[in-house]
């Protein structure tokens, strides 16, 4: 029996969980500074003493997220892909298609009922559809991008959205505001928005059922509902756990593989 | 020579191109690779393909172009305004696509505002976008056209003789070019993809002479070698877009993959790019530049891309296929999208890469794609091994 | 692609749409706000174009008919050929089984027309491999027919290649998505030379035969004859509406461009399409007769040439700013023929075409001359600075109308344009025309919101002192 | 006479109130989230601190983003002509005024009157505003007041490619990463930036002289990037905050219509 762990240090937040055979013995969210590593440190600390062991009591730790490659103590670094993958193929066993809503890309990952990555397509062009998209919108109204989330649910016509650009988009919503538009309306607009740009990347793949959603996009109850009304097929939420922590749970599992294989530092 | 042929790929100021010009020799560049480059060797004269290498900002490219345009181009326009192209006694723009063939127009419109930045020789060289019928007798009007203003403008005479020197000698660089492939195709591959690009890029920009020489002894000491460290790498095909971005191939193959060939308009793309040596020099030449499937400009004729394409992935033992193109660049944009439909049919896994032309600064979410597609091509290995 | 959305089939919306709208002809204003309610999605661009009287009906009347062909086309033993706007349909009708779509009016209509614009299909190419960037025009109606929303396709045909990337690229990856035959005609840098000519010819001869081996059926001479007469009839109608163009002031109501190019493009060489132009010519006729500009205002203010296409990304918007701020639209590039007589025309040998309809050969050459010189493929195929093309067509034409500013609206899809537009309006500015880049997409109203459009424009006028 | 300008911005609020042609006073306040509010607060503010009542002052003329929302402007104007006719106010040689604002960057070309001959936006994205120099300076901890001159103490030239003002965070976050000086990554920033509004300069064909107005002139780092950019020395406006330009433009349009 090993004690593993995961790290992953994500453009906006960095999370970190450890795993004791196959439970989850401690889990830590924070926000990422500047520096990866301090960010990877310091959660860490958080999760170690929650877990009341020595960083040095893991025997296996895998690093993932942007800042992967930067991080001192992990024996090896995994794309978040491959992690999302095992993460979210272990919280919801029967997923075969990852809608993974990230701070600053979204990915739609297809996996076998191994959590094996089949296929995957990440949004690379514009930062509309990405967290980073709502969290810029939440903060011109004023709110934070949860109340986004929950507000836009109320909503009884959505405004449509021209520009697809994140910044412009700003300007845009200024315009609704002082049009005195009903908020809930601009945030199912831009929860609309957003599950657009997301729903043609899904589509630009085979999506198969079921469908699970996470990062912390998956969080926001306005784009998860949309998604599942655009793709006409219903997402199955992670419950046991924040699925923002699904990078992290995968590369910690992973960790796990690699002590039973036998391979060690 | 390996870092003889990395400068050559990475830079655009070279010593050896130097050197023939203090020769007093001549230098014209092109945009395209439909332009039969032994037209100029005839005369004496060194073709090397205009590039953007190293424009880090595009405060020039941007005046002139709109902003829904590719920025290859662009940043060869930049590097023209910025007088880095200062060394060229000409230029030959081609129809490539619609992007390229206005660097003709905004190229002349920047020389108003900056002086000395338009060669005297600025040529047009009207490519057809079908290889057959009536295309092919216009082509070879095309090629005479050139060939005149050429002698015209630089006072020299291309006979036929020094047309056929030059076919065969660049024939002799296609064959090496095909011998370095075949370096590539061995499992585990003798030679690293960043090497062999590095030379295959290289190509389009040294003398020829020189060229040839050093890719001979390239080709030499790898056979040497005995020991392989490439081995149990996933062997990955870089297609798409114009790219000559050694330091892409070498993210990819950071990633723990070799890169064991590509489809970007650089190098060799059909083993049957031999110019006829016997026929009218002319005729042979249209027939090998025009040849139908070469790039995604030739509408329709998708179907022979395709087949040329999987056969060479077929013989390099392709595991994985990386599809990149140039933002707004449609026809190798859309082209990717088909490819990826194609090659996952037959079971090579691909994926498609949007980027901008330039240096690699911001490779993070890159290198997460790149990692990721290795990391799943290895788990697909895994996966067969676990069910047997 | 919303799953719902495949349950409609977009020829059909179209056909149902006309058929309704062409019955208001006699109807009273309130028989007519109850009719359109039966109209299926419209979004307010019935309601403009009936105000526009005789003509309008005969265009909703045509594209009913037009659509309907489309949707009975499998009925009728019929195959539907995909091809470009830019290419004269006439030889599709020259044999009996063959029905054209085209995509970009399709498009058009589609943003103009439907609630909820084009965006799902534009989407829907992309989610198939289709580059994002690409030109909307085509990925508008594209997406509808390669999601099986609308007729299936049997073969495409078209004439962009050396003219727009993004066009022929649509159309080849379209037929190799659909898996069916593919013809592009192929165009060089030049426009005038002997070479070029032959090129045009040779090219178009192959274009018969790929037709006649994919519809079975050879081309009905006189069938041809009579559209080419017809044609010229139309031409001449054409020519006698440009040249009204040219009084102050314009007694040519702005909106009347699009029905002019649309039909045109569908319906070249038909006599419904003659039967339009007449209409309209006996409208504007009475106008100039009585000093009346085409404008509702009445009041000619301003006159404005848009240089490459209009805005359909939202109704008839733009026409209806025009309007209301008494700027006369005094057409597009899209508006124009280019055939010999044509006001406009700079004389120069090979710039036009003629229609010469002695037998099958010389109608067939006519054909390629005229394809050669539709408005793309005549004024933007070579350097925009070159003899007789964007910038030279552009100055002859705001001359003749002696326009007081240019406009720009394309897509930015169009690397073609937006590759030297910038060019062209320091040009444009130094001949002494305003010029003003408009931004936003024509067809794809997500690109830019039309108040930031309208809010630049009127900026423009504005600032240049026009109006 | 007493007249009076007031400039919505996206970001910013400003106010500028002339006697005849000396600035009697001015504000500048950040843009609240209704214009009408922002519109009402400059103005008092402005007021207060000339120590008049609204109704002394003759005209106010109105320009900006919000223009629209201006309670009290007699006329409304727009930024290009407000802007135009401040800079060459202030500095008749100017034949060319670049205005680098929260939300967009205008250049604008005129002939020896004053008058607008030709004009432009920046293209599309959002890169090369001020509001893409506040993300930035916002990632990197700076405040932004400093980052003009941390950016010339720059020694190692890194270039940023990123068009996007989102991504080119994260591309700030890994330069970071790999141990970049925060100077240099900023001048890295500034002449991003600068080049963006370089290219609309040179689009126009740049003449001297130019003169740079609005929020993004008080950032010195960008005056020699932009003057990098475009191969042509660029030069503030004298004793004003470059800021007020369009505000102070729309006064004295004010003045002007008043007189005739
Ligand atoms: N409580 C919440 N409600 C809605 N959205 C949330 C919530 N918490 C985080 N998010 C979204 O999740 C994004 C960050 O997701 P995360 O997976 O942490 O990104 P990364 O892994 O790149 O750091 C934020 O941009 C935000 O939009
Ligand atoms: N002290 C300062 N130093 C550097 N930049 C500044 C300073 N003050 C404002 N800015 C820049 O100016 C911008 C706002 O300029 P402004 O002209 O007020 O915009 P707008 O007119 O659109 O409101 C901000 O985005 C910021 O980048
Ligand atoms: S990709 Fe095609 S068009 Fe582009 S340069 Fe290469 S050959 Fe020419
Ligand atoms: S990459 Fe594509 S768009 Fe760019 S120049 Fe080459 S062919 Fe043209
Ligand atoms: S359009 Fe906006 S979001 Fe998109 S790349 Fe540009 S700045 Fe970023």
């Amino acid at each position: 029996m090993s004690i593993v762990a995961g790290c992953d240090v994500g453009s906006l937040t960095t999370k970190a969980v450890i795993i004791n055979n196959r439970r989850i013995v401690a889990a830590a969210i924070i926000r990422s500074g500047p520096r990866p590593v301090q960010s990877a440190n310091e959660v860490m600390e958080k999760v170690c003493s929650e877990a009341g062991i020595l960083q040095k009591g893991i025997d296996f730790c895998i690093g993932t997220g942007y800042g992967r490659e930067s991080i001192e103590f992990v024996d090896e670094a995994v794309s978040e892909i491959s992690c999302h993958a095992k993460g979210a193929q272990w919280l919801v066993p029967s997923a075969r298609t990852i809608v993974d809503i990230g701070g600053q890309d979204c990915k739609v990952i297809r996996i076998d009922k191994e959590g094996n990555v089949q296929k995957f397509v990440t949004n690379d062009k514009c930062a509309s559809g990405t967290g980073r998209f709502l969290d810029v919108m939440a903060n011109v109204m004023n709110i934070t991008t949860s109340e986004l989330g929950k507000l836009s649910t109320k909503s009884t016509s959505p405004i449509a959205f021209a520009s697809v650009c994140t910044v412009w988009a700003q300007a845009d919503i200024i315009k609704h505001i002082n049009a005195r538009c009903r908020p809930e309306d601009i945030c199912a607009g831009i929860n609309a928005a957003m599950a657009n740009r997301v729903s043609m990347l899904a589509n630009t793949m085979k999506i198969e059922d079921d469908i699970c959603i996470t990062g912390g996009g998956a969080k926001n109850d306005g784009v998860v509902n949309a998604l599942g009304g655009i793709l006409g097929r219903r997402i199955k939420r992670i419950n046991r756990v924040d699925p923002q922590l699904a990078g992290a749970i995968g590369a910690a599992l992973l960790a796990s593989q690699r002590t039973r294989n036998g391979s060690n530092r | 020579m390996k870092t003889a042929f990395y400068d050559a790929a990475t830079n655009i100021d070279l010593d050896s191109v130097r050197a023939w010009k203090e020769k007093g020799g001549k230098v014209v560049g092109y945009t395209c690779s439909f332009l039969p480059t032994e037209v100029f060797y005839a005369a004496d004269i060194l073709p090397i393909r205009l590039r953007g290498v190293g424009a880090d900002s595009m405060e020039i490219g941007d005046a002139y172009y709109g902003p829904f345009a590719c920025t290859f181009p662009k940043a060869v326009l930049q590097l023209a305004g910025s007088e880095k192209y200062r060394f060229l006694d000409g230029v030959v723009i081609s129809n490539g696509c619609d992007s390229m063939r206005r660097l003709d127009e905004c190229w002349r419109k920047m020389s108003e505002d900056i002086s000395d930045t338009l060669p005297s020789f600025f040529h047009y060289f009207d490519v057809p976008h079908k290889p057959e019928g009536y295309a092919v007798i216009w082509y070879m009007d095309q090629v005479k056209k050139l060939m005149d203003s050429v002698e015209k403008h630089f006072g020299r005479s291309i006979s036929d003789e020094n047309l056929k020197t030059a076919i065969r000698k660049q024939n002799q660089v296609r064959k090496s070019l095909w011998e370095l492939e075949r370096l590539r195709a061995f499992d585990p591959a003798k030679i690293s993809g960043t090497e062999a690009f590095a030379s295959i890029v290289a190509s389009t920009v040294m003398p020829r002479d020189t060229y040839a020489e050093l890719l001979l002894q390239c080709i030499d000491t790898v056979n040497q070698k005995k020991d392989n460290p490439l081995g149990g790498r996933k062997r990955i095909f870089l297609g798409g877009s114009v790219c000559d971005a050694v330091e892409l191939v070498a993210l990819i193959e950071k990633a723990g993959a070799v890169v064991v060939g590509e489809n970007v308009c650089f190098g060799p793309r059909n083993e049957n790019d031999l110019v006829d040596e016997d026929a009218n020099p002319i005729e042979a030449l249209t027939r090998t530049y025009l040849s139908g499937s070469a790039c995604p400009r030739m509408f329709g004729w998708y179907k022979a891309r395709l087949h040329t394409i999987t056969e060479r992935i077929k013989a390099l033992k392709v595991d994985g296929v990386i599809l990149q193109n140039i933002r707004f660049c449609d026809m190798h944009g859309t082209e990717n999208g088909l490819l990826e439909r194609d090659l996952e049919k037959i079971g090579i896994p691909s994926i498609r890469i949007e980027r901008e032309y330039g240096p690699l600064t911001e490779t993070g979410r890159l290198k997460m794609r790149v990692n990721a597609f290795v990391e799943q091509l290895e788990s697909k290995s895994n996966h067969h091994e676990a069910m047997p | 692609m919303r799953p719902e959305l495949l349950e409609y089939n977009l020829d059909w919306l179209f056909a149902a749409t006309f058929n309704i709208a062409k019955k208001t002809e006699n109807a009273t204003e309130k028989e007519l706000a109850r009719l359109l309610q039966f109209a299926p999605y419209d979004s307010g661009l019935l309601t403009p174009l009936l105000g526009l009287g005789k003509p309008a009906i005969t265009f909703i009347d045509l594209f009913g008919e037009y659509y309907s062909n489309i949707v009975n086309a499998k009925r009728d033993g019929k195959k539907v050929v995909m091809t470009t706007f830019c290419f004269d349909p006439s030889i599709f009708y020259a044999v009996n089984n063959l029905v054209p779509v085209t995509l970009e009016i399709g498009t058009a209509l589609t943003s103009m027309l439907w609630k909820r614009g084009s965006y799902d299909f534009m989407d829907f190419c992309t989610e198939v491999g289709f580059s994002e960037t690409g030109c909307s025009s085509q990925r508008g109606a594209m997406g509808a027919y390669l999601a099986g929303a609308g007729a299936k396709i049997d073969l495409v045909a078209l004439n962009m290649g050396g003219v727009c990337d993004t066009n022929a690229n649509a159309y080849s990856f379209a037929a190799q998505y659909l898996n069916v035959p593919y013809y592009g005609l192929d165009y060089p840098s030049q426009l005038t030379t002997e070479e070029v000519r032959r090129y045009h010819y040779k090219d178009y001869r192959e274009l018969i035969q790929f037709i006649e081996t994919h519809t079975g059926c050879k081309f009905d001479i006189d069938r041809l004859r009579e559209l080419l007469e017809e044609k010229k009839i139309q031409d001449a109608l054409l020519d006698e509406i440009e040249e009204m163009q040219r009084l102050v002031p314009n007694p040519v109501p702005g909106l009347y461009h699009i029905l002019i190019y649309a039909s045109r493009y569908i319906y070249s060489g038909r006599k419904k399409y003659t039967k339009m132009l007449r209409e309209m010519v006996e409208i504007i006729r009475k106008n100039a007769a009585e000093g009346r500009s085409g404008l509702n205002s009445g009041v000619e203010k301003c006159r404005a040439f848009l240089i490459y296409i209009d805005n359909y990304s939202l109704n008839v918007g733009m026409w209806d700013w025009f309007d209301q701020n008494g700027i006369a639209h005094m057409g597009n590039i899209l508006s124009r023929t280019f055939s010999e007589k044509a006001p406009y025309t700079t004389g120069i040998p090979g710039t036009t075409y003629e229609i010469n309809t002695r037998d099958f050969e010389s109608m067939i050459d006519s054909l390629a001359d005229i394809n050669a010189r539709m408005p793309m493929t005549r004024t933007i195929r070579g350097p925009y600075d070159a003899p007789n093309m964007w910038l030279e067509d552009t100055l002859s034409l705001a001359g003749i109308y002696n326009a007081d500013c240019c406009i720009y609206n394309g897509t930015p899809g169009c690397r073609n344009t937006w590759s030297n537009v910038k060019l062209i309006t320091r040009d444009l500015e130094k001949y002494g025309y305003p010029t003003h880049l408009v931004y936003a997409d024509s067809f794809d109203g997500r690109v830019e919101s039309w108040d930031t459009t309208v809010m630049r424009l009127d900026e423009f006028f504005r600032i240049r002192g026009l109006l | 006479m007493i007249t009076a300008g007031c400039d919505i911005g996206s970001r910013t609020a400003k106010a500028v109130i002339l006697e005849d042609d000396d600035i009697l006073t001015y504000a500048v306040i950040p843009a609240r989230l209704d214009p009408r509010k922002s519109a009402e607060d400059v103005m008092k503010i402005a007021t207060e601190q000339a120590g008049i009542s609204m109704d002394s002052i003759r005209q106010i003329v109105g320009t900006g983003y919000g223009q629209k929302e201006i309670q009290y402007a007699g006329r409304l104007e727009s930024e290009i002509v407000c802007h135009a006719k401040g800079a060459w106010w202030n500095q008749p040689s100017a034949r060319m005024v670049i205005d680098i604002g929260g939300q967009d960057s205008k250049v604008i070309k005129m002939d020896e009157t004053g008058k607008v001959i030709r004009y432009s936006y920046n293209d599309k994205c959002a890169a090369g505003t001020g509001r893409f120099l506040e993300i930035m300076a916002d990632a990197l901890g700076v405040p932004l007041e400093e980052m003009g001159e941390k950016a010339s103490a720059s020694n190692e030239r890194i270039s940023i490619s990123s068009q996007c003002v989102i991504f080119a965070e994260t591309e700030v976050v890994s330069l970071v990463n790999e141990g970049k000086e925060i100077h240099d990554i900023l001048n890295a920033l500034h002449r991003a930036m600068a080049n963006r509004v370089a290219s609309q300069a040179r689009s126009l064909v740049v003449e001297e002289d130019v003169i740079l107005t609005g929020g993004v002139a008080k950032n010195s780092g960008i005056f020699d990037a932009l003057s990098e950019g475009i191969r042509i020395r660029i030069k503030p406006l004298e004793h004003i905050d470059p800021q007020i330009n369009g505000a102070l433009g729309a006064a004295l349009i004010a003045k002007e219509i008043d007189r005739s």
